[in-house]
C-alpha cells in the first residue's frame, strides 16, 4: 500500500474532562473510499473536526503527506492544503443562489486582493455547469439555496466541497435523509471522485458502506476499535455488539 | 383521529403540497415516503402548525385546528420530531426533556424514556448542543415522547442513528403502538423499516399523494417506481 | 432569469443617472440655504454608502461611525482653523495655556496633507480596531457595542483635551480654503457640486465592488462566517478591509461636511449621531447601496422639516417615523420599489433569515 | 405660521431670496425675531425657561404697541443641544426668515457655533448667559455676566470671608476651563492656595471619586463651574458623603433657582452662588417681572439670572430699534451704544466698547425654600471687562487671546 | 489605608449601580437578543414614578409617613415600567424577533417619543426628589463615611440579581424563557406559548429598568435625558460579562466599577474612561465572547 496522505498520531480531544477522542492513531490512504463507522458519540464527527481545524486537538499530531503539521494551521489554511469537508447538518448560504454558492466555493485564489479583481473565466463557467449537471441542481441553479429541500441542500454542499478540488474529502453523513435512488447516485459520485483523491466518509447506513467502502474503520469511545474490509467488520463480534446489532448480523449469516 | 382535507401549503408564493387528503385512525401508524423535496416535511410542518395552510382543513379529534397555534396543538397531544433535531443547544439534556413535558400534564420524566435511550441519563447535565448528531436525534425523539402524546409526527427519526439503535427506535415505535392508543405519521426513507412498523403507506410526489395502500398490500417495486421517477 | 437581471440593471442605471443629473442641477432652483442643507445631507449620504457596505453586505453593525466621520471632519477643520488664524495660535489653545502650535497640528498647515490625513487617519484607526477585534473573532453584538464604546472614549478624549481639539465647542469660525472665502455663496455652490460628484464616484465604485464575486463573498461572511473559513477564506481579513474602507469613506464625508457646515464638534460625532447614521441605512434599505443615500437625505430632510415646523415637539414625529418605517417597511424605502417589481421576491423571503444570522 | 414651511420645498427657497436684503425681518406689519434655544437634548433643562422669558418679553412689548408700531413675530427654532444645529438654525433664521435679530444660546459652545454665522450674514445675536469672556463680536450683544461681573468678585469675596484654600471643580469645556485659568491667576496674585482642580465630562453622574479627592485636600472653598445635570449628582453625593456647607463652602456660578429645584433645596441649602440677579432681588421691576412670569408659567415657576438676562435682552434690542428707527443691523448697533433699561436686577446699560452690559454683582446663599438670599452686592453696576484688562494679573491671559 | 478602602468601596458602589442598570438589559438584550435602545427611557420612567409618588406624599400624606414614599416607589416603578415594557413588546418588539437589529431602530424611536412625553408632562427642567431621611447621611467606619444611599443600592442590586437568577435558572417559567430564546419555533411546537413567554420576559427586563431608575433618584438628576447617560454603560457591562450570562454581567459590572474608580482616582474622570476602554479591548483579546463564554458546536 502506498504511504498515507493523512496520519493522526496519539490524538486526544478533551472537552472539559470528557475525551471525545482518546489516543487515536489513524491513517488515510490516497485514492481510497475510507468509511468511518461507530456508535453515536464515538467521536467520528470530532475526528473530522480536528482534521479540518474546527476543533483543536488537545495533544497529538496530525500530518499531511508525512510533512505538513495541520494542527498549527487555521481552517482556511487547511483548506488550501487540499482538505475539504462537508458538515453533518447541511450548511450552505441560504441567501445566495445555488450557482453563487458554487462560485464562491470553487478553487481559486481566495485572498482579499485577488478577489477584488476576480473575473469569470470560461473554464470556471464550464466547471460549474458540469458540477450542476453532476449533482442534478441545474434546474434550481438560480434558486435561493435556502429554499431547497433537505436532500437538495445535501447535494449542494457536496458540490461545494468538490468545487474546491481537494486531495482529501471529508464527508459527514452525506446521504442522511436521501432516498434510495439518491443514495446510489451519491455512491457512484463518491467512487468516481475517489479515483484521484482520498474520500473519508462518516456514515451509519451499512448497506451503503458495504457497497462502496474500500476500507472501513470502526470507532468506539474515541478510539479505533477495528479496521478492515466491510466483511471483516461485520464478522467482528465486538463491532456487532457495540454497533451493528441483530439485523445486520442476519444478512451477514445468509 | 386526525383528518386532513384538501390541504395546500407552501412557502410564500411557492405551493409545496397540494390537495392532500389523509385520515389517521386511533392507534394507527401512517407512513409517508417520497423523494427529496416532494413536501414530506412541509406536510408535517403544516400539521403541527409551523406553516399555515393556504387551503383545506385539519381536524384533530373532530376539532378544527386548521388555524390553531402550534403550542395549542401540542397541548392537545400532538408530538413532533422535526427533521434536523432542533435541540435547545444551551439547555442541558435534562432541561430539554423538561421542556418536552410542557405539552403534557405529568410533572416528571418517565423512567422508561431512559430505558429507551440510556445515554440521555449519562449526559443529563451536558448541553444539548454538545451532543453528537445521533445523540441529539435520540434526544429529539425522547423530548417528544416524555409528554405521552396521543399523536406523533416523526420526520425521518432514524437519520444519523447507529444501526442497533435504529432497531431500538423501531422497537420503541412498535412498543408505543402496542402499549398505548397513540397514532403516528412517520416520514421515512427506508422501506424495510416502514414495513416493520407501519399500518398504511402514502407516497407523495410533487405535493400530491400518488400511491397509498395498507402496508400488507404494498408491493416494493411499485413503491420504488414512484421513489425513483 | 438572466435577462430579468439585465433589465433590472438597465432600469436602475436610468434611475441613478436621472437622480444624479437632478442633483447637479439643484443650484439652479434652490436657495443658497437649502442648497447648503442638501449638500450636508449628501455628505451624510456618502457616509451611509460605506456603512451599508459594512452592515448591509458584510453584516457588521458599527454604532461608531461618527468617529470616523469626525476624524475626517477634524482634519479638514484643523487646516481651516490654521488658515483662519493666519499663523497665530487658535484662540482655544491660548486659553488652555498652550505655548506654541502642538506637534500634531503642524502637518495640518498644508491643505493637501490635511485632506489626505482626513481619509488616512480614520482608515488607520479602523484598521487597528478592526484587526484587533475581527482577528479574535469578536463579532456580532460584541463588536457593535465595542464600536459604541469607541465613540464614548474618543468623544471623551476630544472633549477632555481642549487644548488640542477645542473641546466641547469643537472647531469653527473658518475663513478661507485655497484662498477662496469658504462662506461665500459661490464657494458653497462649488462645495455642493464637489459633494455630488464624490457621492457619484463613491456610489459607482462600491456598486462595482459588490456586484462582482467579492460581493457574494461578503454575503457569505455575513450569513456564515465560519462556513467561509472551511471554503478557504479568511473572513477577518475581509471584514477588516470593509471596515477600513467604510471608515475612509466616512472620513471623506466628514471633510465635505465641515466645508459646508463650517463647524465640527464632539456632539456631531457622538453616540447619538452614530446611531442615527445606522438609521439612515436601515430606513433607506440596507444591502442596496442606493437605499442608504435615499435614507440619509430623507431622514435629515424630515428632521429639518419637523424641527422647523414643530420646534418644541418635533422629536415625537422623528421617533414615530422610525417606528413606522421599521414596522411597515422592513426592507426600508427601497423595499417598497422591490414590492412593486416582484423580481427580487426570493430575497425578500430570506431577508429575515439573513438578519437573524448576522446577529444570533 | 412661517415655521410650517416644509424643509424640502425649493419654491419657497427662491421666493425668500428674491426679497429685499435690507431692513431684515421688517416686512409688512410685523418684525420677525428669531428665538434659538435647545428645546430637546440635555441642555433643554436650562434653556427652555430662558426661551419662555424671551417670549414673555415679546408678548409684553406687543401688548404695548410693538416696535416701530409693528408687532414682533417670534420664529422659534430648536438648537437641540447640538452646536452644528445651532449654526444651521441661525443660518436658517438669517437667510430664510431674515429675522431682525436672534435671541438664543446658553453654552459658550453654542455661542461660538453661531458667531461665524451672525458675522457672515451681519445679523444680531443676544446671548443671555454668564460666560468666560475673551470675546466681543460686533454682531453679538452679551447680556449675561462677563468674568469680572461674576467670577472675579466672587473669588475676592470668598478670600475675604471664607478662607484661602480653593478647590476648582468644573465641567470639561471652554467656560469652566477658561474661567478657572483666570481664577488660578487671581489666586496666585492674592497669594491664596490652590489645592486641587478637577474636570468631569458634561453629564458626568458619579462624583464619589472627586469627593474623595476633595476630602483629602480638605479645602476651605470649592469653586464650582459644573454645568447642567452634573450639579445635581455632585451636590447630592456631597451631602451623602457627610460634607455640609459648614465644613466646606461651595460657590457655584452656574447654579440658579431653576437648577436648585432639580437638586433639592435641602441638599444644597447653605451653599453660595454668584450672579447678577436672584428671584428675591428687591426692585419694583423684579416684583412685576416675577409676578407676570409666574402668571404666565405657573405658581411654582421660578425666575433666575439667565432667565432675567434673556428677558431684558429683548427690551434692550427693542429700545435700540426704536432709537435707530429701523431694524437695520448696523444702525441698531450704533443706536444701542449706551442704551439703558430698568431691568429686574436694576438698571442695565449697554457698553458701547464691547456690547456687554453694566450689571450689579450679587453673592447669595441658598435657603431651605430653594430661594437665594443676597449676602453681598456691589454698590453700582459694574462695567463689563470681557478681557479682564483692568487686572494686571490677567495680562498674560488676555494678551495671548487678543485675536 | 483609608484611601484604599474608600476607593474600593466607591468602586463596588459604582459596580452595584452599573449592575442595577444592566440587569434589565441582561434580560432583554442578553437573553432575548433585543437591542432595546429605549431601556434608558424605562429607567427614566422609574425615576419620574418616584418623583410623582413623592409629590403625592408631600401633598396628601402626613409628614411623618413621608419616607414611606420611597419604599412604595420601588414596586410601583417596577410594575409601571414592566407594564410599559409589556405594551412595547406586544405592539412592536413582537413583530421584530426575526430582525433584532430593526428592534434597535424602532426602540430608538420609542426612546425619542418617551423622552418628549416626559418633557411634555413634567417640563424640560430637572425635577427634584428628596431622599428619604433614613437614606441620608452615612455609616461611619473609622474615619470614613459610607453613605447609606450607596449601601442601599448595593443591597438592592444584590437582591434583584438573586431574584432574577432564581427565576431564570431555578423555575419552570424561567426554563421556558431560555428555551424560547434559543429556538422559538421548536419551543412553540412543544407546547410552550411563546407569546406569553416573550411578553413576560420583556416585561421583567423593563421592570428592573424601572427599579434602577427609582434607585438613581438617590444619586443624580431626574430629567428627560437621564436615560441616555446610563444606557451605554449598561450595554458595556452586559458585553464584558458575556451576552446571555447573568453572572457575567455581575463580574462585568464590578470589574468595570472598581477599575473605573481606581483609574479616575489616580488620573481624572476623562482619562479614567479611556483607560477602561483600553482594558476592555485588551480583555476581549483574551476572552472574545465575554467573561462567561458559552461554547457551542453549531457552525454559526
Ligand atoms: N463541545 C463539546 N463539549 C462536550 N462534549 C462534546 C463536545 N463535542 C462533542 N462532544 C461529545 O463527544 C462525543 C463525540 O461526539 P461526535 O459528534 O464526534 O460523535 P459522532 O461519532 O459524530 O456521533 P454521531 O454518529 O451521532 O454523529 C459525544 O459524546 C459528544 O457528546
Ligand atoms: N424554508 C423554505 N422556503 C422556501 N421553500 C422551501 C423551504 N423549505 C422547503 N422548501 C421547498 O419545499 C419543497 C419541499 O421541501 P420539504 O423539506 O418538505 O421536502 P421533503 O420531502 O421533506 O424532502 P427531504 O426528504 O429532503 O426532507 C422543496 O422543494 C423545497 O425547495
Ligand atoms: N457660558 C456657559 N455657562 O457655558
Ligand atoms: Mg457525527
Ligand atoms: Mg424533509
Amino acid at each position: 500500500m502506498s504511504q498515507a496522505v493523512l496520519k493522526l498520531k496519539k490524538v486526544i480531544v478533551d472537552f472539559s474532562g470528557f475525551k471525545a477522542i482518546n489516543q487515536l492513531d489513524f491513517a488515510v490512504q490516497p485514492t481510497s473510499v475510507h468509511f468511518v463507522i461507530g456508535p453515536n458519540g464515538a467521536g467520528k464527527t470530532t475526528l473530522l473536526d480536528v482534521v479540518c481545524g474546527k476543533t483543536k486537538a488537545t495533544t497529538g499530531e496530525i500530518k499531511l503527506q508525512e510533512r505538513k503539521e495541520l494542527s498549527k494551521l487555521t481552517e482556511d489554511q487547511i483548506v488550501h492544503q487540499g482538505i475539504s469537508r462537508k458538515f453533518q447538518a447541511p450548511s450552505i448560504f441560504q441567501n445566495l443562489t445555488v450557482i453563487d454558492n458554487l462560485e464562491i466555493s470553487m478553487k481559486q485564489k481566495k485572498n482579499l486582493f485577488s478577489m477584488i479583481k476576480a473575473k469569470w473565466t470560461n473554464e470556471q463557467k464550464k466547471k460549474i455547469n458540469e458540477m450542476l449537471e453532476l449533482v442534478g441542481l441545474k434546474k434550481v441553479q438560480h434558486q435561493q439555496a435556502g429554499s431547497l429541500a433537505h436532500g437538495q441542500k445535501q447535494w449542494l454542499e457536496i458540490a461545494m466541497v468538490l468545487m474546491q478540488e481537494p486531495d482529501i474529502v471529508l464527508l459527514d453523513e452525506p446521504i442522511a435523509g436521501m432516498s434510495k435512488k439518491e443514495r446510489n447516485k451519491t455512491g457512484e459520485l463518491i467512487t468516481k471522485i475517489a479515483k484521484d483523491r482520498a474520500v473519508l466518509i462518516v456514515e451509519h447506513d451499512m448497506d451503503f458502506v458495504k457497497e462502496y467502502a474500500d476500507i472501513v474503520s470502526v470507532m468506539h469511545e474515541g478510539q479505533l476499535l477495528f479496521e478492515g474490509s466491510m466483511e471483516e467488520v461485520q464478522k467482528d463480534p465486538t463491532v456487532r455488539e457495540v454497533y451493528l446489532g441483530r439485523k445486520v448480523e442476519e444478512n451477514v449469516v445468509n | 383521529m386526525l383528518s386532513i382535507k384538501g390541504l395546500e401549503a407552501g412557502y410564500e408564493e411557492s405551493m409545496v403540497i397540494r390537495e392532500i387528503d389523509m385520515d389517521v385512525k386511533e392507534n394507527q401508524v401512517i407512513c409517508v415516503m417520497g423523494r427529496n423535496g416532494v413536501g414530506k416535511s412541509t406536510l408535517l410542518k403544516t400539521i403541527i402548525g409551523i406553516l399555515h395552510p393556504k387551503k383545506g382543513s385539519i381536524h384533530y379529534q373532530s376539532e378544527d385546528i386548521t388555524n390553531a397555534r402550534s403550542s395549542s396543538r401540542a397541548q392537545k397531544g400532538i408530538g413532533y420530531v422535526p427533521q434536523g433535531r432542533e435541540i435547545f443547544p444551551k439547555l442541558t439534556v435534562y432541561e430539554n426533556l423538561l421542556i418536552g413535558l410542557e405539552a403534557g400534564n405529568q410533572k416528571k420524566v418517565d423512567e422508561k424514556i431512559y430505558d429507551y435511550f440510556p445515554i440521555l441519563k449519562d449526559f443529563a447535565k451536558r448541553n444539548g448542543g454538545d451532543l453528537s448528531g445521533g445523540q441529539q436525534q435520540q434526544l429529539a425523539i425522547a423530548r417528544a415522547l416524555v409528554s405521552n402524546p396521543s399523536f406523533l409526527l416523526l420526520d425521518e427519526p432514524t437519520e444519523g442513528i447507529q444501526p442497533n439503535i435504529v432497531q431500538e427506535i423501531q422497537d420503541v415505535i412498535v412498543d408505543i403502538k402496542n402499549t398505548s392508543a397513540t397514532s403516528m405519521i412517520l416520514v421515512e426513507q427506508n422501506l424495510d423499516f416502514v414495513k416493520s412498523v407501519a399500518d398504511y403507506l402514502y407516497v407523495i410526489d410533487h405535493g400530491l399523494v400518488v400511491y397509498e395502500n395498507p402496508i400488507d398490500q404494498v408491493k416494493d417495486d411499485e413503491v420504488y417506481r414512484y421513489l425513483s421517477v | 432569469m438572466q435577462n430579468t437581471i439585465y433589465q433590472k440593471l438597465l432600469s436602475q442605471r436610468v434611475i441613478f443617472s436621472l437622480i444624479f443629473l437632478l442633483l447637479l442641477a439643484a443650484p439652479l432652483f434652490m436657495s443658497d440655504f437649502r442648497l447648503n442643507l442638501l449638500g450636508k445631507f449628501l455628505a451624510f449620504a456618502i457616509l451611509a454608502i460605506g456603512l451599508d457596505l459594512l452592515w448591509g453586505y458584510t453584516g457588521v453593525l458599527s454604532l461608531g461611525h461618527g468617529i470616523f466621520f469626525g476624524l475626517g471632519a477634524y482634519c479638514m477643520a484643523m487646516y481651516l482653523k490654521l488658515e483662519a488664524t493666519g499663523g497665530k495660535l487658535p484662540d482655544f489653545m491660548a486659553w488652555s495655556g498652550m505655548g506654541e502650535l502642538p506637534l500634531i497640528w503642524i502637518p495640518f498647515q498644508f491643505p493637501i496633507i490635511a485632506i489626505l490625513l482626513g481619509i488616512l487617519i480614520p482608515a488607520i484607526v479602523a484598521l487597528f480596531l478592526g484587526y484587533l477585534t475581527f482577528r479574535n473573532r469578536i463579532s456580532g453584538v460584541y463588536f457593535t457595542i465595542l464600536s459604541q464604546a469607541l465613540v464614548l472614549v474618543v468623544v471623551t478624549l476630544f472633549v477632555g483635551s481642549q487644548n488640542l481639539t477645542g473641546g466641547t465647542s469643537g472647531l469653527t469660525n473658518f475663513k478661507t480654503l485655497f484662498g477662496f472665502q469658504v462662506n461665500a455663496a459661490s464657494t458653497q455652490t462649488a462645495f455642493y457640486l464637489i459633494t455630488v460628484v464624490v457621492l457619484g464616484l463613491v456610489f459607482f465604485a462600491c456598486r462595482k465592488l459588490i456586484k462582482g464575486r467579492f460581493g457574494k463573498i461578503l454575503v457569505g461572511i455575513r450569513d456564515g462566517e465560519n462556513r467561509m473559513r472551511f471554503l478557504g477564506y479568511n473572513p477577518s481579513a475581509y471584514k477588516t478591509f470593509i471596515y477600513t474602507l467604510s471608515a475612509a469613506i466616512a472620513g471623506l464625508a466628514g471633510m465635505l461636511f465641515v466645508l459646508q457646515v463650517g463647524i465640527i464638534s464632539p456632539t456631531m460625532i457622538g453616540i447619538i449621531p452614530s446611531i442615527e447614521m445606522v438609521l439612515w441605512v436601515a430606513l433607506g434599505g440596507r444591502g442596496t447601496l442606493i437605499g442608504p443615500i435615499i435614507g440619509a437625505v430623507l431622514v435629515n430632510a424630515a428632521k429639518t422639516g419637523f424641527s422647523e415646523s414643530y420646534p418644541d415637539i418635533w422629536t415625537y414625529f422623528l421617533g414615530l417615523l422610525f417606528v413606522l418605517v421599521v414596522v411597515f417597511l422592513p426592507k426600508g424605502i427601497t423595499g417598497l420599489f422591490e414590492k412593486w417589481s416582484d423580481r427580487r421576491k426570493k430575497q425578500d423571503v430570506s431577508s429575515s433569515v439573513e438578519v437573524e444570522k448576522s446577529y444570533s | 405660521a412661517d415655521n410650517a414651511a416644509s424643509a424640502t420645498d425649493p419654491e419657497e427657497g427662491t421666493e425668500t431670496t428674491e426679497e429685499s436684503e435690507s431692513n431684515e425681518g421688517n416686512d409688512g406689519d410685523t418684525i420677525k425675531v428669531g428665538i434659538l434655544h435647545s428645546l430637546s437634548g440635555t441642555m433643554a433643562i436650562s434653556e427652555t425657561s430662558v426661551q419662555q422669558a424671551e417670549l414673555l418679553a415679546i408678548e409684553e412689548i406687543n401688548e404695548n404697541g410693538g416696535v416701530l408700531g409693528k408687532q414682533l413675530e417670534p420664529v422659534i427654532e430648536d438648537g437641540a443641544s447640538d452646536w452644528p444645529t445651532f449654526a444651521e438654525k441661525a443660518n436658517k433664521l438669517l437667510q430664510q426668515d431674515e429675522v431682525a435679530t436672534i435671541f438664543g444660546g446658553w453654552t459658550s459652545a453654542s455661542r461660538k457655533a453661531m458667531l461665524p454665522v451672525v458675522e457672515e450674514h451681519n445679523g444680531l445675536l443676544f446671548y443671555p448667559v454668564q460666560y468666560e469672556g475673551m470675546e466681543d463680536s460686533p454682531n453679538i450683544f452679551y447680556t449675561g455676566a462677563a468674568p469680572n461681573q461674576q467670577i472675579v468678585p466672587a473669588v475676592d469675596w470668598l478670600l475675604e470671608n471664607r478662607g484661602d484654600s480653593f478647590f476648582l471643580l468644573g465641567s470639561d469645556y471652554v467656560f469652566p476651563r477658561t474661567a478657572n485659568a483666570a481664577i488660578r491667576a487671581q489666586l496666585e496674585n492674592e497669594g491664596a492656595e490652590l489645592v486641587g482642580e478637577e474636570y468631569t465630562p458634561l453629564g458626568h453622574t458619579d462624583y464619589n471619586t472627586v469627593i474623595a479627592k476633595i476630602r483629602n485636600e480638605n479645602p476651605d472653598v470649592i469653586f464650582n463651574t459644573l454645568n447642567g445635570d452634573s450639579n445635581v449628582a455632585f451636590f447630592k453625593q456631597l451631602k451623602d458623603a457627610g460634607i455640609t456647607s459648614d465644613d466646606i463652602t461651595v460657590l457655584s456660578v452656574s447654579v440658579a433657582e431653576e437648577e436648585i429645584k432639580g437638586i433639592g433645596a435641602d441638599v444644597i441649602e447653605g451653599h453660595l452662588t454668584s450672579w447678577n440677579y436672584y428671584q428675591t432681588t428687591d426692585t419694583p421691576e423684579n416684583e412685576e417681572f416675577v409676578a407676570s412670569y409666574q402668571a404666565e408659567y405657573g405658581e411654582d415657576a421660578v425666575t433666575a439670572d439667565p432667565i432675567e438676562a434673556g428677558y431684558f435682552g429683548v427690551y434692550l434690542w427693542a429700545k435700540a430699534v426704536e432709537e435707530a428707527g429701523t431694524t437695520d443691523v448696523d444702525e441698531v448697533r450704533e443706536a444701542a451704544k449706551g442704551i439703558t433699561f430698568d431691568a429686574p436686577n436694576g438698571t442695565v446699560t449697554i457698553d458701547g466698547d464691547n456690547q456687554h452690559v453694566y450689571k450689579t454683582v450679587r453673592i447669595g446663599e441658598v435657603q431651605s425654600d430653594g430661594m437665594i438670599s443676597e449676602l453681598w452686592q456691589t454698590e453700582e453696576p459694574v462695567k463689563p471687562d470681557p478681557y479682564l484688562d483692568e487686572y494686571d494679573w490677567a495680562s498674560d491671559l488676555s494678551e495671548s487671546l487678543a485675536e | 489605608m483609608n484611601e484604599i478602602i474608600l476607593t474600593l468601596f466607591n468602586g463596588i458602589s459604582l459596580g452595584s449601580i452599573l449592575l442595577l442598570i444592566a440587569l434589565g438589559l441582561a434580560i432583554t438584550f442578553g437573553l432575548m437578543n433585543v437591542i432595546n435602545m429605549a431601556h434608558g427611557e424605562l429607567i427614566m420612567v422609574g425615576a419620574y414614578i418616584t418623583y410623582v409618588i413623592q409629590t403625592i406624599f408631600m401633598n396628601y400624606a402626613p409628614p411623618e409617613y413621608f419616607d414611606l414614599y420611597f419604599i412604595i416607589s420601588i414596586p410601583v416603578a417596577l410594575i409601571v415600567a414592566a407594564g410599559i415594557g409589556m405594551l412595547l413588546e406586544v405592539s412592536l418588539i413582537r413583530h421584530l424577533y426575526k430582525r433584532p437589529l430593526d428592534s434597535l431602530l424602532a426602540t430608538w424611536g420609542v426612546g425619542l417619543i418617551l423622552q418628549q412625553t416626559a418633557r411634555s408632562i413634567f417640563g424640560a427642567p430637572n425635577v427634584g426628589v428628596t431622599s428619604p431621611s433614613f437614606l441620608t447621611g452615612g455609616l461611619e467606619v473609622g474615619s470614613l463615611i459610607l453613605p447609606y444611599s450607596r449601601l442601599f443600592i448595593l443591597g438592592l442590586s444584590i437582591v434583584c440579581l438573586f431574584s432574577i437568577f432564581y427565576y431564570f435558572y431555578r423555575t419552570a417559567s424561567g426554563r421556558r424563557v431560555r428555551a424560547v430564546m434559543q429556538n422559538r419555533q421548536m419551543a412553540e411546537c412543544l407546547g410552550v406559548s411563546t407569546r406569553k413567554v416573550d411578553m413576560l420576559t420583556f416585561a421583567i427586563g423593563s421592570g428592573f429598568a424601572g427599579v434602577a431608575g427609582c434607585a438613581l433618584t438617590l444619586l443624580g438628576a431626574i430629567g428627560p435625558t437621564i436615560g441616555t447617560s446610563y444606557i451605554i454603560d449598561a450595554f458595556m457591562v452586559v458585553v464584558v460579562g458575556g451576552v446571555g450570562a447573568l453572572f457575567g454581567a455581575v463580574s462585568g459590572a464590578f470589574g468595570i466599577g472598581i477599575l473605573n474608580t481606581i483609574f479616575e482616582y489616580v488620573t481624572n474622570a476623562t482619562l479614567g474612561k479611556v483607560l477602561i476602554f483600553i482594558v476592555i479591548i485588551a480583555f476581549l483579546q483574551w476572552r472574545p465572547s465575554g467573561l462567561v463564554m458559552s461554547r457551542s458546536r453549531s457552525l454559526d
